[in-house]
């Protein structure tokens, strides 16, 4: 019984060890990779998405709401206004959930692009998501008013060959990026305009 | 019982018909020399350099590396020649000197002796060396690009990629009896059908070859592409053309039927040959190569020893 | 006893050292080592889990339970490549992006739970850090010739921190040889085994004594 | 030698010899000064006196090691023993030599005659096992494995070899004498004769046995072959011919016991083919455990360093080291090998080229089974390729293209096989 005792104890105290240092590290660390992911994977995705706009877009961020529902959104300046805003959101894929970044067009009331950031899926398969520009360019320019689905759902995005999950995930993902946005439009539509200015 | 005399004692049969492995190897270089010839011909002194380079460097690995891992030196059979020879009459005639060392490299010592010498290779050693030396540099392989310098006096582009790109139309001006007699791009010795044919007859004459490989091989490459022009004639070139073109015949006669990468029995045979011309067919019509020998006969090769199980019952047995 | 600690730490560098001698811990050997930066990453990711679980398991050799061993290894382990992860993930993203899924995969590097059973628990801290130490940087040195090999065949360059990294250098051949093209093949999945089979067979030409 | 030719598209066709045209006369030699007798035992403890060197023998007398029962062997030669020692024959056979200086006149011993007279097989068989052809009369007597079918080959084993057809032709009588005793008193249900098919007319309905035709390619005649064209079945593994309930007889043999019975004498003297180096052939006739120097001196061979000297045919014979081995019971034929024309083996890896598949009889896939025998796993190698089917005819090693001693490999798993299983058995 003893032996029963202390092999509960060891493995407990171990684990409450490893678990405890662990959390202290994690929370140490999260500004610090989350810069990083900044700079190295949102950043460059972002400057994909805004081709063309006239403004540093990954300096450029606005952040809305407080506290717990801050979000940061970017925008691309073109022809002088900031027309194009980029939301992030996020998807459950197969592997794990997908990084998403969705661009909006705010006057063509359409979607201008979008851009899987991180992920988790199986490489060859639900990895073209990121891999491969010509599937997401699908998402170029469809209206933000309708939902956007798979052609196997009655949408309009035909699904990555085998990786169906993958794509329903980037399309629920566009879907609660255009609700957020339909969300704060008001306040974004403010702060736009200070930007403009 | 002592007697001075010192009699040989060995075990039965005390006969034997006489064959051995180098005389072997060197018949199947003599039959392969023709072609490799009609090869210097149509493209001059460069593919002697790389002809020679080739076999030269193959002996050369072939001993280095039997020295360096202390075992008996095999070269005097013959066969890292062989390898030598059939590697360079694949290669474009333009190829650098590295690409022929590294190939023979590839082809000796990953080929055929790192699997433990002569007869235990799984795959053709020229074959597996070509095919891995193909996927690493590209550019060097495109025979177009290869041979842009160089002016030849016959049609100046290869015709498989034409046939891919541009469909029948491109090469319907390429007489086949240009093909039959070498003047095309291709590999040094792959060219010349009618060498070829004569060096498989002699192979096949003289029982170093069995005739099952090499004609089910063509068997199923001409179907095949017969096949595929009845129901396109536009896309696909025929038969014919397919036949003579690349290295449809020098796989048929030299490289398929390589001894310890092929079945030995009669219906394994031709199933192995038949499945090496449909899928080079397969994957010239519908792959993304526009040559598909290479990888038909790797594929072959690994069904080679699952084919071999199709064999005779042994007398006596029911089961 | 100064004898044997040099003794244990040598012996990693060459009489054992994992991927050669050992044949210990193939998959990362194959899967990450197509240039040297992640080589050497990934090394010495493995050194240090590989030192600080000997060490903490060295110490705690008298407190585990021999029935719940395994598992009391694996938790330790498995802290200490996450500590890895997150660190690399903060301050190496890159290096951390290429070699992805083989950090978490340190956790069943039979090297690194096979020293902690075979070695640790039963000798002291000292000897123990000697052990991972040079068990550890054996491994990171022949990672480090693997993806050399590889890479400079197959890349032509050789990088040691180099871009995004840090700017840092990359020896690139073909500055030195204009005529050198690379040989793809071997940093391709197949090149890997074919190199390191080549590896495997001129290390054996060296007697092990 | 049959060799490749240049056109070497065909499979090698051998067959056996037919003796078609008239029969040729066999050489006979008389007195050769020693003979060397081989008892088919060890050399056990104390000897019986008769064997003690300096004790004179009679023509036909039975020697045994002493007075217990036990393997003897009949003297053919009257004289005395000068020798007696130890020998080693092939597979690890014991035998006891038994050396014995010839005297020119025979003189007869009686024990046969009066051992006929009984007419009781296991008196005659210990006479009988000797005689020329080497009949293994014992087994006929062993009540636990009985014998039900006797095969008499009429044709001969090997390739070049006339002895057991010549035999057939010139000595029918003898042969339906002997074949009447062994239906008469054997008990075997069935006697069976075969005959190259070439002669089936000659001796058909002409014996009180079945009389069967076999093909005259090689191997047909082997004795494994015989037995799966006439039972459809391999001797499998630890199985012999004699758990099976055959035995098999050359006609020599049966011959010799019909002869014997006549004569009241058991016959001493060995028909031999001899094969010089050209290839040319003699038939000799020469008294049992003459030495083989002997027979190649009567027929003009003169054997030089680093020949070979082989008893048996080219295919399936034995080599030898000395030509002081002696004509036994059992030599069919003596062939002269020059030196030059002596291919040797080769530890050269199978280059898997096909050429035994095409040319086995027996079906087997010898390019697989000869890299496991090669390996030493000969029970893999019975138990997944075929092992037990090799009728051990030896064209696999005729054509073999790496020279590899095949046919060694498998006669050697075979042996080895059988001395491994009741070591098995017993520790069970």
């Amino acid at each position: 019984m003893g032996e029963m005792i202390k092999m509960v104890l060891v493995l407990t105290v171990l684990s409450i060890i490893s678990g405890g240092s662990l959390s202290y590290l994690e929370k140490n660390l999260k500004p610090i990779q989350e810069k990083q992911i900044m700079q190295l994977v949102k950043g460059p995705a972002v400057r994909q998405i805004l081709q063309g706009a006239s403004n540093k877009p990954v300096d450029d961020v606005l952040t809305l709401g407080e506290g717990k529902n801050a979000s940061k959104v970017f925008y691309g300046v073109y022809e002088g206004k900031p027309k194009v805003v980029v939301m992030e959101s996020e998807g459950k894929g197969y592997g794990g959930p997908i990084g998403l970044l969705v661009a909006i067009d705010m006057e063509k009331q359409a979607l201008h692009g979008i851009g899987v950031t991180t992920h988790t899926e199986t490489g060859g398969l639900g990895a073209e998501a990121k891999d491969n520009p010509e599937w997401a360019a699908q998402f170029t320019g469809k209206s933000i008013n309708k939902k956007i689905q798979v052609t196997g759902d009655g949408g309009e995005i035909s699904a990555i060959g085998g990786a169906t999950i993958t794509s329903r995930a980037v399309c629920d993902a566009t879907n609660k990026a255009v609700a957020t946005y339909q969300e704060i439009k008001p306040q974004l539509t403010e702060k736009l305009q200070g930007v403009a200015k | 019982m002592n007697n001075p005399k010192k009699l040989i004692v060995s075990h039965a049969p005390f006969w034997h018909i006489g064959s051995a492995v180098p005389e072997r190897n060197f018949n199947i270089i003599i039959a392969a020399l023709p072609a490799a010839l009609m090869g210097l011909a149509a493209f001059g002194i460069p593919a002697l350099a790389v002809l020679s380079l080739s076999v030269a460097s193959a002996v050369g690995w072939e001993w280095g590396v039997n020295a360096l891992a202390k075992r008996k030196n095999t070269v005097g059979d013959g066969h890292a020649v062989l390898i030598g020879l059939l590697f360079g009459m694949l290669l474009p005639a333009a190829a650098p000197w590295w690409l022929v060392v590294t190939g023979t490299f590839t082809a000796v010592v990953i080929g055929k002796l790192i699997f433990g010498g002569i007869g235990a290779n799984p795959f053709n050693p020229a074959v597996l060396a070509y095919a891995i030396l193909s996927v690493a540099w590209k550019t060097f392989f495109d025979f177009d690009a290869q041979l842009i310098h160089y002016s030849l006096d016959f049609t100046p582009f290869y015709p498989l990629t034409a046939a891919k790109a541009f469909g029948t139309r491109a090469v319907a001006g390429i007489p086949l009896t240009e093909l039959f007699f070498g003047w095309q791009i291709g590999g040094i010795g792959a060219g010349c059908g009618l060498a070829l044919i004569l060096g498989g007859i002699y192979l096949i004459a003289r029982g170093f070859v069995r005739w099952e490989i090499p004609l089910s091989f063509i068997a199923g490459l001409f179907i095949t592409a017969a096949l595929f022009h009845m129901a396109a004639p536009e896309v696909y070139a025929g038969p014919m053309f397919h036949l003579l073109t690349g290295f449809s015949l020098i796989a048929a006669f030299f490289l398929a039927p390589e001894d310890s990468s092929s079945p030995v029995n009669t219906t394994p045979m031709l199933i192995y040959g038949t499945l090496g011309g449909v899928m080079t067919m397969l994957i010239r019509n519908m792959g993304q190569y526009p040559e598909g020998v290479i990888f038909a006969v790797l594929l072959i090769n690994l069904i080679n020893p699952l084919v071999d199980k199709i064999r005779p019952k042994a007398i006596g047995k029911v089961a | 006893m100064a004898k044997s600690i040099v003794q244990e730490f040598t012996k990693g560098l060459w009489k054992e050292v994992p991927p050669f001698r050992l044949v210990l811990g193939l998959c990362p050997v194959l899967g990450v080592t197509t240039s040297v930066q992640n080589g050497l990453g990934m090394g010495l990711a493995t050194t240090f889990v590989l030192l600080c679980s000997n060490i903490l398991v060295s110490t705690l050799r008298k407190v585990i339970p021999s029935k719940v061993r395994i598992a009391c290894y694996i938790i330790i382990i498995a802290t200490f490549v996450i500590v890895v992860e997150q660190v690399m993930k903060a301050f190496a993203f890159p290096l951390y992006q290429t070699l992805g899924v083989f950090i978490p995969l340190i956790v069943v590097n039979c090297i690194v739970l096979g020293r902690a059973e075979a070695f640790a628990s039963k000798n002291g801290i000292i000897l123990s850090i000697a052990d991972g130490l040079g068990i550890g940087l054996g491994f990171t040195c022949s990672l480090a010739a693997l993806s050399a090999v590889r890479e400079i065949i197959g890349k032509g360059t050789i990088t040691i921190w180099g871009a995004p990294l840090f700017e840092g250098p990359i020896v690139n051949i073909a500055h030195t040889f204009p005529d050198f093209v690379p040989f793809e093949f071997m940093v391709q999945a197949p090149g890997a085994f074919v190199c390191l089979g080549l590896m495997l067979c001129m290390m054996n030409l060296v007697p092990s004594k | 030698m049959l060799s490749k030719p240049f056109f070497g598209y065909a499979n090698p066709k051998f067959t056996y010899e037919l003796l078609s045209t008239s029969l040729p006369r066999p050489v006979t030699i008389t007195s050769p000064p020693v003979v060397t007798l081989m008892l088919p035992r060890k050399m056990g403890g104390a000897a019986s006196p008769q064997l003690k060197p300096g004790t004179r023998v009679l023509t036909g007398q039975l020697l045994t090691w002493d007075d217990a029962p036990g393997p003897g062997v009949v003297s053919s030669v009257t004289g005395t023993i000068r020798q007696v020692s130890a020998h080693l024959g092939d597979y690890g056979r014991k035998y006891t030599a038994i050396v014995v200086e010839t005297e020119k006149a025979d003189e007869f011993d009686e024990g046969f005659a009066a051992a006929c007279e009984s007419a009781d097989l296991s008196g005659l068989a210990d006479y009988l096992s000797g005689v020329p052809g080497s009949p293994d009369l014992h087994q006929l007597t062993d009540p636990q494995k009985p014998i039900h079918t006797i095969i008499i080959y009429g044709g001969d084993t090997d390739l070049l070899v006339d002895t057991n057809l010549f035999v057939v032709k010139s000595r029918m009588a003898d042969i339906a004498k002997g074949i009447h005793l062994l239906k008469a008193k054997a008990g075997a249900e069935k006697i069976v004769l075969t005959v190259p098919g070439e002669s089936f007319q000659n001796f058909d309905g002409h014996f009180e046995a079945e009389v069967i035709a076999v093909p005259n390619a090689y191997p047909y005649g082997q004795p494994l072959m015989i037995f799966y064209q006439r039972f459809n079945r391999i001797l499998d593994q630890g199985q012999t011919f004699q758990d099976q309930g055959v035995l098999f007889m050359r006609a020599e043999a049966v011959a010799a016991i019909g002869q014997a019975l006549t004569e009241k004498r058991v016959p001493n003297e060995k028909l031999v083919t001899v094969l010089d180096k050209q290839g040319r052939k003699r038939l000799v006739s020469a008294r049992i455990g003459t030495p083989i120097g002997e027979i190649l001196k009567a027929t003009g061979i003169t054997l030089q360093e680093r020949d070979r000297l082989v008893l048996g045919g080219p295919m399936t014979g034995t080599a030898v080291f000395s030509e002081d081995q002696p004509v036994m019971a059992d030599t069919d034929a003596i062939m002269a090998q020059d030196a030059s024309r002596i291919t040797a083996t080769s530890d050269y890896p199978c280059i898997n080229c096909g050429e035994c598949i095409r040319v086995c009889p027996a079906n087997i896939a010898v390019n697989i089974l000869v890299r496991f025998l090669e390996a030493g796993e000969y029970q893999e190698g019975a138990d997944l390729y075929d092992l037990y089917a090799c009728v051990e005819c030896g064209l696999c090693s005729f054509v073999c293209t790496s020279r590899i001693p095949i046919l060694q490999y498998i006669k050697l798993a075979k042996f080895e096989l059988a001395r491994e299983v009741p070591v098995e058995e017993a520790n069970e």
